[in-house]
């Protein structure tokens, strides 16, 4: 045997595809959602404090960028949980076949893209 | 000596553990994605709702059963759901036995802290 | 960890270009991975430009043509060239497939070659399957049953039994939908892969196989099984047109409905 | 000479080769309990069996139409155009029934019957009460039934922890100074040593030569290492001269479209849409044997017939077929009509031409598998230690003229026996004699000689011109004249080897040396294709012979067997054809006309 044999390329030149793209961004909203749980135990949390740290967390979370994570955060939780379902649809043997497992990709987006903004539609209609 | 013993009993451990962890730990996971879809479409639309409450308008909200009820069982799936979630990621990713075994560990103390930490909140609030 | 970036021994550098000189008209330039276990280099990209017009329309006549014309070291595995026997599988802009199904009108551009993605490399394009071959071997892929049949008889299949290993059996072993995922690319040394998987449940769905609780048993494991996460990249880039995620998808049905 | 560092094996069998053949016998011999060595150039399921499409021919009787072996016999006795041995074919034929049993019990994923049975179509040739009507005797898996039985015995073979040497090519046999075959010599490409495996038996399972030929449906492995490694023991090689040409290769690319889609009911048209195989053969005519159809075919399109803009081909129709049929049926070949023509075999027809097939000639063996030769008066002299089942022997049941689904009966059938002799023959574990080093040391000066070719030829270019003067002048229709032509340029070609160069040096995984080698190999078998063609003056199944087109049984019916040796000098006999049977229990069949 002369020298070690290299590994060949994978992540550096397969193309990405919306198999694999709904995919890990399924694991990476799922990690984001498990992470910024950590809002909603401080919300609880501070509703349990009383009033002063409950206004203290309204505050802190009641600017652009607070409401920039939590519009991540709702986008991520539409997404995982409308793939999520597409998930559930696979373990009970539906939806294998290519054509399928496309329309339902793209249904996914659209859903999670539509339940966002409805959700945010709502919000600035109660605000405003 | 004892560090081979140790290795290979951990070696077991995580065999057993693996083993167990098959179609249990898939179907769990399953029925918590499945119950976590009805909980977090009430909450995400009483949260919307209830937006402009104050303090008081949401201490009380808490204090209804049906919505303690809801939350209690919102951060008992959320955490059980997560920590089953992140323990996939860990595994795929984590190949270094020990390493592998603190970070399941961890995300498992982590989940439970927060979880019961959350439920305890809500019924400190009801009660 | 999981590796995510290449070894160092692994990356790739810029090779040699062979340009056409002639004043061909119909001309693609063809870049592939090359890699001698012979010399102390890195691997690196070799591009070949060709003559369209002079060469068949597979991706795997463009490999003969560059192979028999400009460069005889070039090494890859072929055979039976009608998309059968499995063994020109190689990554093709971008995805796995098989060399000799792939047509050079199907890619724009460059036409990218690689070698199946995650693999030890031997040489050229040509990966070492042994470990895929071994996980084969795992899952004692052959009829196993109790009762043996009368003798000098056949089994009895009904057509409808029979049409369950439809889409299960054609499978030609050529990795394709393995290499193709990432759940194998990081854990491939303890998940069996997508194709291994698909034989696996070929003899758990064969109605002449009476062997099909320990099949499950054997199965049960959080990473020989359960490491899919219905990706779906193998049965997007299966060259037969198989659906190995199905394949898995019914094992885990059956783990779930006996427990 | 270079040092090469050599691996020494020791088993009671050898098998060169795991397609059908190989894999069988190594099954046999495996579960039979003898220690055997596998070696293949290819992982076993990539071997060409594989592609073997339309069925398995076994007289198994599932369509309840009375068939019998006897009917089987005299189809393939008749297909052989009379040049098979019949008591190999009685063999082959009886054998089919428990051969093909088997299969299925080992798991193949036959397409079955509404009764669960094992499904058969027509297939050419194939008749009842000896040529009255078409049979449905060919066992099928859908149009993949080669696919579904390699990857079956390779199953088995794996169950019975068979062991193999996967990417190993063999170079040549060991010879002892008594002409005894003790072994053989491989070089494994993947860390580039050089393995001597020792065998009380050598079997020799390494398919055809199609690769000779520039248009063949043969896997481009195809190279019939087995067949010149016997030219290179000084061993001769039989009945070279016949080479099938399957009627529907797709033109251009040259793959397979089985008969199989012939047994379904398609069929073939001229420029004009006629049916012309009703002219030609008005009982069976689509299905007539193959010889006949590609016949046929280069008549069409010589007398201005083809289609096409160039007028060189024909068209085969399936698009009166019902979908659904095709779908179940012949799944494969509608992709392959697609992928390869981008015709939709529901739409419109598929543009086919005659195209290389199969080598009805190979290594003579008898009907146990065991290699003969000529030696003296003794026709059927055994050469001791070898054997060589499938498409590289010639046992011969296949004679001038193989029908379709014998070559994969052929396989099992054989492999089949020749486990079964070995099982017989050998004493498991037995010590193997001590072997001169001379004899290896001559076949690394040959290793050598190609690993360090200098001269400024490619082998491609060779093997181009060698390709080109085969498919020329050995191609459906001969003449005196075309082939010493070919002879000639064969001849001068085949001088081109003292002048190849090759470009990788490195041992490992080293195409270019393989290829070069496999070359070698091919032009010899070109060499004594082409003499033996040239030298029988008569037309017999796939040898039609423009200046003597009848058959001639007064001085014709007899084996060609060649010798080639170093300088490429041909040496040539004869054997008889035997045509008695091997046992009471079927008359011999008796030479007639033959028309379908």
């Amino acid at each position: 045997m002369s020298r070690q044999r290299p590994l060949s390329p994978h992540l550096q030149i397969y193309k990405p595809q919306i198999t694999s793209i709904l995919s890990i961004l399924h694991r990476g909203t799922g990690i984001a959602l498990s992470i910024g749980s950590i809002i909603l135990v401080s919300w609880i949390v501070a509703l349990t404090l009383g009033e002063d740290t409950y206004l203290m967390y309204s505050n802190l979370i009641n600017n652009w960028f607070g409401k920039l994570i939590i519009f991540g955060f709702t986008f991520a939780l539409f997404y995982h949980l409308s793939n999520g379902i597409r998930h559930l649809f696979w373990d009970a043997g539906y939806g294998y076949d290519l054509k399928h497992a496309y329309i339902s990709g793209v249904a996914v987006i659209i859903s999670s893209l539509l339940l966002t903004s409805m959700t945010w539609l709502i919000v600035y209609l109660k605000v405003v | 000596m004892v560090n081979s013993l140790s290795q290979s009993c951990l070696k077991k451990v995580i065999k057993m553990q693996s083993k167990s962890n098959g179609v249990v730990h898939w179907k769990l996971q399953r029925i918590s994605a499945i119950a976590m879809i009805p909980l977090v479409i009430w909450f995400v639309s009483s949260l919307v709702f209830s937006l402009t409450n104050t303090y008081d308008q949401s201490v009380s909200w808490l204090q209804s059963p049906l919505n303690a009820t809801g939350l209690v069982l919102l951060f008992g799936t959320l955490y059980f759901h997560a920590a089953s979630g992140l323990q996939v990621v860990i595994e795929d990713y984590v190949h270094n036995e020990g390493l592998k075994i603190m970070s399941l560990i961890l995300i498992k103390l982590l989940s439970l802290l927060l979880g019961v930490l959350s439920i305890l909140c809500v019924l400190k609030i009801y009660l | 960890m999981a590796e995510f970036a290449l070894p160092k021994h692994s990356k790739i550098v810029k090779g040699i270009d062979y340009p056409l000189n002639t004043n061909a008209e119909n001309t693609r330039k063809i870049n592939v991975y090359r890699w001698s276990p012979d010399d102390d280099e890195n691997p690196r990209i070799d591009s070949y430009t060709i003559d369209l017009d002079q060469c068949g329309p597979m991706v795997l006549d463009a490999l003969i043509k560059i192979k028999q014309e400009i460069d005889s070291s070039l090494t890859f595995r072929r055979s039976c060239r009608e998309g059968i026997c499995g063994s020109c599988s190689m990554n093709i802009d971008g995805t796995n497939t098989l060399a000799c199904l792939k047509s050079i009108d199907d890619v724009k551009g460059d036409i990218n070659i690689y070698p199946l993605p995650h693999m030890e490399v031997i040489k050229d394009l040509v990966p070492d399957l042994s470990k895929a071959y071994e996980q084969l071997t795992s899952v004692k892929p052959w009829l196993q049953s109790k009762s043996d049949p009368e003798k000098g008889k056949s089994r009895k299949q009904s057509p409808k039994e029979r049409e369950k290993i439809d889409g299960l059996w054609e499978c030609v072993l050529c990795f394709s939908c393995s290499t193709s995922c990432p759940s194998y690319w990081w854990n491939g040394d303890k998940y069996l892969g997508p194709a291994v998987l698909l034989q696996a449940y070929r003899w758990i769905a064969d109605s002449r196989d009476e062997n099909t609780e320990q099949r499950l048993d054997d199965l049960e494991d959080s990473f020989k099984l359960y490491r899919c996460h219905t990706i779906m990249n193998c049965t997007k880039t299966c060259p037969k047109g198989l659906n190995p995620a199905k394949a898995i998808g019914e094992i885990k049905k059956l783990q779930l409905e006996r427990k | 000479m270079s040092e090469y560092e050599i691996v020494d094996h020791e088993h009671d069998v050898v098998v060169v080769g795991a397609g059908g053949a190989g894999l069988r016998a190594t099954l046999g011999m495996v579960s039979g309990g003898l220690k055997t060595a596998c070696i293949t150039k290819v992982f076993p399921t990539r071997s060409h069996t594989v592609a073997a499409q339309g069925g398995i021919g076994a007289a198994l009787n599932n369509m309840g139409e009375n068939d019998s072996w006897q009917f089987h016999m005299y189809d393939t006795v008749k297909g052989s155009d009379w040049l098979g041995d019949q008591d190999a074919i009685e063999y082959m034929c009886k054998e089919a029934i428990p051969s093909v049993t088997e299969l299925e019990n080992f798991g193949v994923p036959f397409s079955r019957t509404e009764d669960g049975e094992v499904y058969q179509r027509p297939f050419g040739g194939h008749t009842l009460d000896y040529g009255k009507k078409m049979a449905r005797r060919a066992c099928a898996a859908a149009d993949r039934t080669g696919h579904a039985i390699l990857h079956t015995l390779y199953q088995q073979c794996l169950k019975y922890q068979a062991e193999f040497f996967v990417e190993y090519i063999a170079l040549d046999l060991l010879m002892d100074d008594n002409g005894k075959c003790v072994g053989v010599l491989a070089l494994c490409m993947d860390d580039g040593k050089i393995h001597r495996f020792r065998g009380h038996q050598t079997v020799l399972a390494t398919g055809g030569y199609g690769r000779v030929y520039f248009s063949c449906t043969s896997a481009h492995t195809c190279t019939g290492d087995g067949n010149a490694m016997v030219l290179r023991a000084g061993l001769p090689l039989q009945d070279m001269e016949f080479v099938q040409f399957h009627p529907t290769g797709v033109y251009g690319a040259g793959v397979l479209i089985t008969e199989g889609s012939r047994g379904e009911g398609g069929y073939l048209t001229n420029s004009e849409g006629e049916r012309f195989m009703e002219r030609y053969a008005p009982t069976a005519k689509d299905l007539a044997s193959r010889d006949v159809v590609s016949r046929s075919m280069t008549i069409e399109i010589n007398e201005g017939r083809g289609v096409g803009p160039n007028k060189d081909h024909i068209f085969m129709h399936l698009e009166h077929i019902d979908p659904a049929t095709l779908q179940m049926r012949l799944p494969g070949i509608s992709e392959t009509a697609k992928i390869f023509c981008g015709v939709d075999v529901t739409k419109e027809p598929i543009p086919v031409l005659p195209t290389v097939h199969y080598n009805m000639g190979g290594i003579p063996t008898n009907y146990n598998g065991e290699v003969v030769t000529r030696r003296g008066n003794d026709q059927d002299a055994v050469v001791s230690g070898l054997m060589a089942i499938g498409e590289a022997a010639c046992v011969s049941v296949h004679g001038a003229n193989r029908l379709g689904t014998n070559s994969l009966l052929d396989i099992v059938v054989f492999g089949r026996a020749a486990a079964q002799r070995a099982l017989k023959t050998v004493e498991k574990g037995s010590a193997h004699a001590p072997l001169p080093k001379r004899v290896t040391d001559k076949i690394l000066a040959r290793l050598d000689k190609v690993r360090y070719s200098n001269g400024d030829v490619s082998v491609g270019e060779v093997r181009n011109s060698m390709q080109n003067a085969m498919q020329k002048h050995a191609a459906v229709f001969r003449s005196n004249t075309s082939m010493k032509e070919g002879i000639q340029k064969v001849d001068t070609i085949s001088k081109g080897m003292d002048n190849i160069g090759i470009k990788d040096r490195s041992m490992i995984f080293n195409t270019d040396l393989v290829e070069a080698l496999e070359l070698e190999n091919l032009m010899q078998q070109a060499i004594i294709t082409m003499k033996s063609a040239d030298q029988r003056k008569e037309s017999r199944g796939a040898h039609s012979h423009e200046d003597y087109p009848e058959r001639d049984d007064k001085n014709w019916m007899k084996h060609t067997i060649m010798w080639l040796d170093e300088k490429n000098k041909t040496k040539l006999d004869y054997r008889d054809v035997h045509l008695n049977t091997l046992t009471n229990e079927v008359a011999p069949i008796p030479p007639a006309a033959r028309v379908y």
